[in-house]
């Protein structure tokens, strides 16, 4: 196929993925809070399970009028949203539906990921600062602080993968994981990182990844009550929307990745190799859609954080810990 | 040499298969390396090493106190000592690991571990014993302030030992034997608010370092004669009989050092005064190392050498031997009759336990090595079961003095029960531990005497009496602490679980372990000590000498009578037991023959006045002097100085200063303070050069 | 191996070089330009984002990913803190600059270096080619010459790291009221 | 692709980031021309790296440990700045000459 021709199916790919995933997203969180809240809402809209919902949302959101405050930057207000969601869309390059569907696998899909993760934050901040609003101002500060600090329990959970896997390639790490672990009576038992010793890793990277999705607990950027909407007060329309989806994307791919470096991604025990690109993708969206639940499932039952426990709980409990899983991860590996 | 098939049989075949009566035997034992095990046995060392820091940095922190560190500890080097034991009775071990560390000149400093039958006891010892201790000290230190470092140095104790029992070579040797002295002097003085408790830890401490310098001076002339400091090396020398070697001519002196740094650790006569003394430690310190294991080095020491010393030919340490068991004889004696007149129930044991050593140090210089070791073996454990006892009674009576004791049996049915087993071991009654080690070492002075030595005649004669002194001392320990009228004024009460369940193991211990070495019966303890590298002849009795038993016997029937004669309590009255202070005797047993006095007077106070008057005069004339003159010289160059310095010096000063105030209002035009105009003037320069580079 | 002029506008390559450097170049200089500081500092991202794309071209991929995660994702944000908490106003400056009487020598001098440099350069290796065999640096082979070769610098970098986060934490903290300052 | 296209564009890289170094008041501003000279060396570094097919990648861990100590430098620059701007209520690298005399 032609070289062109594969690159834009793969961003066409890549684009309905990210927009049919979040879509869905925004529709699961809003059945889960409804059932875990009890609001009337969603269960009637369109008729049948509120399906039309998101969709009335969505289309609220488009036709609202798209301002730009007088006072702002308007070229950099303009450009930030597009950051935000280039971002969570560049993510979707190296995940792994299986050991051939996969956009680009990189040497260091790992370290890419981090790295274009970390743009998210830039356009945060230029929001912010753009909107010539103190409560934007306010928000991109605190989002880029709580940026900044969480994505170093982030690389140091990563690295403790990294690690164990010897590999920052996603794929590698799927086959690592899919490697025999050890073998009962000629049986031979592999298990996802998860279970082979990247437990505590677990629990700080999925941590770390609600305060970098800024999702409540961890919502002092966007906090309603103390600062309307943070960052996202002078937003409407389009560009709301954008913002609004590139959270819901970056949900979905962090999950992604989650789910590729701790549960195994694509691959499921007991189904051969040759299968896998058939039965991966579904296997990989189960266990995201098991980790989207657990983010949704937080934000609905837990109370917001103030922002000095937020910095607190990253500088003083989460990296000393992710140092301590680093040296444990070594000596797994060492002893193993 | 033994036939090939006897050495592929179970060794406890070989042994009782042996024939011959009264000399040793060639222990040809065929002995295996051990495996993983052994290679793994470096763990039980440097564990207890690293621990103490966990427990010192983390201890406070922890549920109880890091108490549960140190136990762990002993548990794991327990359980490792035990299995290594088992896997040398089913097959012997005999090896060793060595790592150079670095070089003095030609001579190879090494770490290693050795794993042998000898080492392997003594991890075992080690281990099960301490294990018992520690658990015990949980309760008997409960509410100390120190607690946790209490138990820090305690386990450093453990390692420092095992460092020594495992060293292959005597700079290890000697790193584990500073260890455990350094651990002793910290737990001697454990309680150091009192002035006395430090000058016990010093007393300990002083005395072994003049032990030490000997320990020294023989590992140097021995390390110089072989070319190693490893055992291997020389015992490999002695094995081979090679009179040319420069250990012949040397071995005497080579040995009768390292002879006197083992009395200092042992405590034989003349330097027995620290041990008494360092009963001012806790009780569990009493109990593991001044009565277990860390007094037990000096004849681990001896026994490590043994070949060395036993030297039938006579061409190396074989002199010595003679020395070693007339000072092991009068060491069994004379300070066993010390123990008459104490009142510290302390002491009592301590000086007991001197005697026992005096015991083991005997055996090892009649050349009986089993015999000397398995009385250790034993010994670790009835004693150690004594101490804790009497820290038992300790704890509930507050006071150590036995006048503040009695009545004891029904308050603390536990301990007394203990207690006497204890004791009826540590006399050696059939069918205790005691029983069977100590019959073995007088049964082989007997031999010796046999053979037609004078000395083993009369070694063999203090031994027995020792058997008297022992009964009689520790019949009227028991008789003042458990019988008759309660004489303190605390509320005594039995101890709480955690201090009399180690006192039921350690009694079942004391009641079975000389099972183990039944002679003629059945011997596994001999077969376990046989597994050495370099295997030698021993003196040891092939069956039991029933006239020698019933002697025995006799004379600690008779030690048991008379003290329940003196000392139990309704049957005399104190005026009728002060007869029995008898006139030179008892003044001279109450002033421990003068021998501390002695050292006092004739060593210390010696000593300390003119060296502080040394010091004094030294700082008055010599160091002041220095400041004082220097003082003076100052003050006349000072003056001298200050007239060059008003007339010449000033004016050039005031001239340059001029000058460069001058240049320096020229220069400050380019030096603006700001940082860009300096990059660029930089860069600049930088271009400049670039461009002349070019040209050029 | 040395090419013309003419051969090197024949390599596709060359052309995805030129399209990576102009913005480069133009980022640097709004950076060193622009009168809006926050912008300048963005442009700053352009200038850093294309040396990134020219580390990737030329296989050097780890280096480019860790100027993206380090550079844009922490410096830049470091950068834009740094002036907002500074009280940075929106809007055209003209005084972030000096006046011309500074703007023209600097000028000057910054001409004459990269004359001086690029004329050397041009003479030493014009024309010289980067083996086009060469493929991307593999991240573990980078690793293992960090780890082994390398170590002692890469400890004594981290140190400088931490002396840094300490530095910076004591300087950046407000004094205790209690103490004066 | 030449070594000398990516070390001409170094130069140039260089000799702007210098021109912004000193024409620049404001103090983050400096800081971040120094930023863009910093890039060209790296650029320089890579090159030479990937031109020399060097065995030890010594230019790429070079350019690593630049931007490891770049990533410092920027923040203790920072701090300082912040510090300056608490005292002075100013960023300004003019006002900056109290180390003058």
């Amino acid at each position: 196929m032609n070289f062109w021709l594969l690159l834009l199916v793969e961003i066409v790919v890549i684009l309905v993925v990210m927009l049919v995933g979040a879509l869905v997203t925004i529709y699961a969180e809003l059945k889960i809070s409804a059932h875990m809240q009890s609001r009337i809402g969603p269960y009637y809209a369109g008729g049948k399970w509120g399906w039309a919902q998101p969709a009335a949302d969505g289309l609220k959101f488009m036709q609202k009028e798209d301002l730009v405050p007088a006072a702002a930057d308007h070229t950099v207000f303009r450009l930030a949203p597009y950051i935000v969601i280039m971002s969570a869309l560049a993510v979707w390059v190296v995940i792994p539906f299986g050991p051939d569907l996969v956009v680009r696998d990189l040497d260091l899909g790992v370290f890419f990921v981090l790295a274009v993760s970390s743009l998210s934050t830039l356009g945060v901040l230029m929001a912010g600062w753009a909107s010539a609003n103190k409560y934007s101002l306010m928000g991109g500060l605190r989002a880029a602080a709580q940026l900044i600090a969480y994505e170093l329990p982030l690389l140091l959970a990563v690295v403790a993968v990294v690690v164990q896997a010897g590999t920052m390639s996603l794929n590698g790490i799927v086959a690592a994981q899919a490697q025999p672990w050890f073998t009962v009576g000629g049986i031979e038992i592999s298990a996802p990182f998860l279970i082979k010793g990247q437990i505590i890793g677990f629990v700080i990277f999925m941590v770390a990844a609600v305060a970098e999705l800024s999702r409540i607990p961890f919502d002092m950027p966007i906090a309603e009550s103390e600062l309307t909407m943070g960052y996202l007060t002078e937003y409407s329309g389009i560009r709301f929307t954008m913002f609004f989806l590139g959270e819901y994307a970056s949900m979905v791919a962090i999950s992604a990745i989650a789910a590729t470096m701790y549960l195994g991604g694509y691959w499921i025990p007991g189904v051969p190799e040759s299968a896998l690109n058939a039965v991966g993708p579904f296997v990989l969206l189960a266990k995201v859609a098991f980790l989207v639940f657990l983010l949704i499932w937080f934000r609905w039952t837990w109370p917001r954080l103030r922002e000095d426990q937020l910095q607190d709980l990253a500088w003083r409990w989460l990296i000393p810990l992710g140092l301590l899983n680093i040296v444990l991860a070594g000596i797994f590996k060492v002893v193993l | 040499m033994v036939p090939a098939f006897v050495s592929t049989l179970l060794p406890i075949l070989a042994f009782v298969a042996e024939e011959g009566g009264e000399g040793g035997h060639e222990a040809a034992v065929q002995v295996g390396n051990g495996g993983a095990l052994a290679q793994w046995a470096w763990l039980i060392v440097v564990v207890p090493l690293v621990v103490p820091f966990l427990i010192v940095f983390f201890g406070k922190k922890l549920p109880f106190k890091g108490w549960e560190l140190a136990v762990g500890t002993m548990g794991f080097i327990g359980a490792y000592g035990t299995a290594l034991l088992l896997a040398n009775a089913s097959s012997p071990i005999a090896t060793e690991f060595t790592l150079e560390v670095g070089r003095i000149g030609s001579f190879a400093i090494e770490w290693g571990w050795v794993v042998d039958g000898l080492s392997i006891m003594m991890y075992f010892l080690v281990g099960v014993v301490g294990f018992f201790v520690f658990v015990y000290a949980k309760g008997y230190m409960e509410g100390d302030i120190r607690f946790t470092w209490f138990f820090a140095a305690f386990t450093l104790f453990a390692g420092g030992m095992l460092v020594l029992v495992s060293a292959p070579n005597l700079i290890q040797l000697i790193v584990g034997w500073e260890m455990v002295g350094l651990a002793s002097y910290l737990l001697i003085g454990h309680y150091w608010e009192d002035y006395a408790n430090v000058d016990a830890g010093n007393k300990a401490f002083m005395t072994n370092k003049v032990a030490d310098a000997a320990l020294f001076i023989g590992a140097i002339i021995m390390a110089l004669s072989v070319g190693s400091f490893s055992f291997a090396d020389m015992l490999a020398v002695v094995t081979a009989q090679d009179a040319s070697s420069p250990l012949a001519t040397f071995g005497f002196w080579a040995g009768l050092m390292l002879f006197i740094g083992a009395m200092g650790k042992s405590a034989q006569f003349p330097f027995h005064v620290w041990l008494p003394d360092a009963m001012a430690g806790p009780t569990p310190v009493s109990a593991l190392m001044h009565a277990a294991t860390m007094v037990t080095a000096g004849v681990y020491l001896l026994g490590r050498v043994f070949p060395f010393y036993l030297d039938p030919a006579g061409l190396f340490g074989g002199q010595v031997r003679v020395i070693i068991m007339v000072i092991g004889g009068i060491t069994l004696l004379f300070m066993g009759l010390l123990a008459f007149v104490q009142d510290d129930i302390k002491k009592v044991l301590a000086y007991s336990t001197v005697s026992q050593l005096g015991y083991m140090v005997a055996a090892m210089g009649a050349g009986a090595y089993t015999a000397g070791l398995f009385h250790l073996f034993t010994h670790a454990f009835f004693k150690s079961l004594l101490f804790l006892g009497a820290g038992s009674v300790i704890h509930a009576v507050h006071s150590n003095n036995m006048s503040d004791m009695g009545g004891l049996r029904k308050r603390m049915p536990y301990t007394y029960a203990t207690f006497v087993i204890g004791t009826l071991a540590l006399i050696g009654l059939f069918p205790f531990a005691g029983f069977w080690s100590k019959d073995e070492i007088i049964a082989s002075l007997y031999e010796v005497g046999i053979e037609g030595s004078g000395t083993g005649w009369f070694v063999f004669a203090l031994a027995v009496a020792g058997s008297f002194v022992t009964a009689f001392y520790m019949g009227r320990a028991v008789f003042l602490t458990f019988f008759g009228e309660y004489k303190g004024h605390a509320q005594p009460h039995e101890s709480s679980r955690v201090m009399t369940y180690p006192l039921i193991g350690l009694a079942a211990f004391a009641a079975l372990a000389g099972l183990l070495n039944m002679p003629g019966i059945a011997t596994p303890f001999t077969s376990w000590l046989a597994a050495r590298r370099f295997p030698m002849g021993d003196v040891h009795a092939q069956s039991i000498n029933w006239g020698l038993v019933g002697l025995v016997t006799a004379m600690l029937a008779l030690g048991v009578f008379l003290a329940y004669r003196i000392f139990f309590p309704d049957r005399v009255t104190q005026a009728e037991r002060d007869r029995f202070e008898i006139p030179v005797l008892y003044p001279l047993l109450r002033h421990k023959y003068y021998i501390d006095d002695l050292y006092m007077d004739g060593i210390v106070r010696p000593t300390m006045g003119p060296l502080a008057g040394a010091v004094l005069w030294v700082d008055m004339w010599i160091v002041d002097g220095i400041v004082n003159g220097a003082g003076v010289v100052a003050r006349g160059l000072a003056k001298l100085v200050r007239w060059f310095d008003n007339r010449g010096v000033d004016g050039i000063f005031n001239g340059a200063a001029a000058a460069t105030g001058g240049s320096g209002s020229v220069l400050r035009l380019f030096f603006t303070g700001k940082v860009q105009q300096y990059a660029a003037l930089s860069f600049a320069g930088v271009v400049l050069l670039a461009v002349l580079f070019i040209i050029f | 191996m040395h090419v013309s002029f003419e051969q090197w506008l024949t390599e596709v390559a060359n052309y995805v070089f030129l399209a990576l450097a102009i913005p480069t170049l133009v980022g640097a200089w709004m950076v060193v330009t622009s009168t809006n500081i926050v912008r300048a500092v963005l442009y700053l991202v352009v200038t850093l984002a294309g040396s990134a794309a020219l580390f990737i071209m030329l296989g050097a991929e780890f280096v480019g990913w860790t100027v993206v995660l380090v550079y844009i994702g922490a410096v830049i944000i470091l950068f834009l803190i740094g002036i907002m908490i500074t009280r940075a106003p929106l809007g055209s400056h003209e005084e972030l600059s000096h006046p011309a009487t500074v703007k023209i020598p600097a000028a000057l001098l910054s001409i004459v270096l990269f004359t001086v440099v690029a004329w050397a350069v041009a003479d030493a290796f014009g024309g010289l080619i980067i083996p086009p065999d060469v493929g991307a640096t593999r991240t573990g082979q980078l690793a293992e010459v960090i780890f082994q070769r390398f170590v002692i610098p890469f400890e004594v970098v981290s140190l400088v790291l931490l002396s840094a986060l300490v530095g910076g934490i004591a300087l950046a903290r407000k004094d205790d009221p209690e103490e004066p300052a | 692709m030449t070594i000398a296209q990516f070390v001409i564009l170094g130069t140039a890289l260089f000799s702007i980031g210098l021109y912004g170094v000193i024409t620049r008041r404001n103090a983050v501003l400096v800081l971040a021309s120094v930023e863009v000279m910093l890039a060209a060396v790296n650029i320089n570094l890579v090159a030479f790296d990937v031109y020399l097919a060097d065995q030890l990648y010594a230019g790429q861990i070079f350019t690593l440990f630049i931007i490891a100590v770049a990533a410092a430098e920027v923040g203790i620059g920072l701090a300082i700045i912040l510090m300056i701007f608490r005292n002075r209520h100013d960023a300004d690298v003019d006002e900056l000459d109290l180390m003058r005399y």
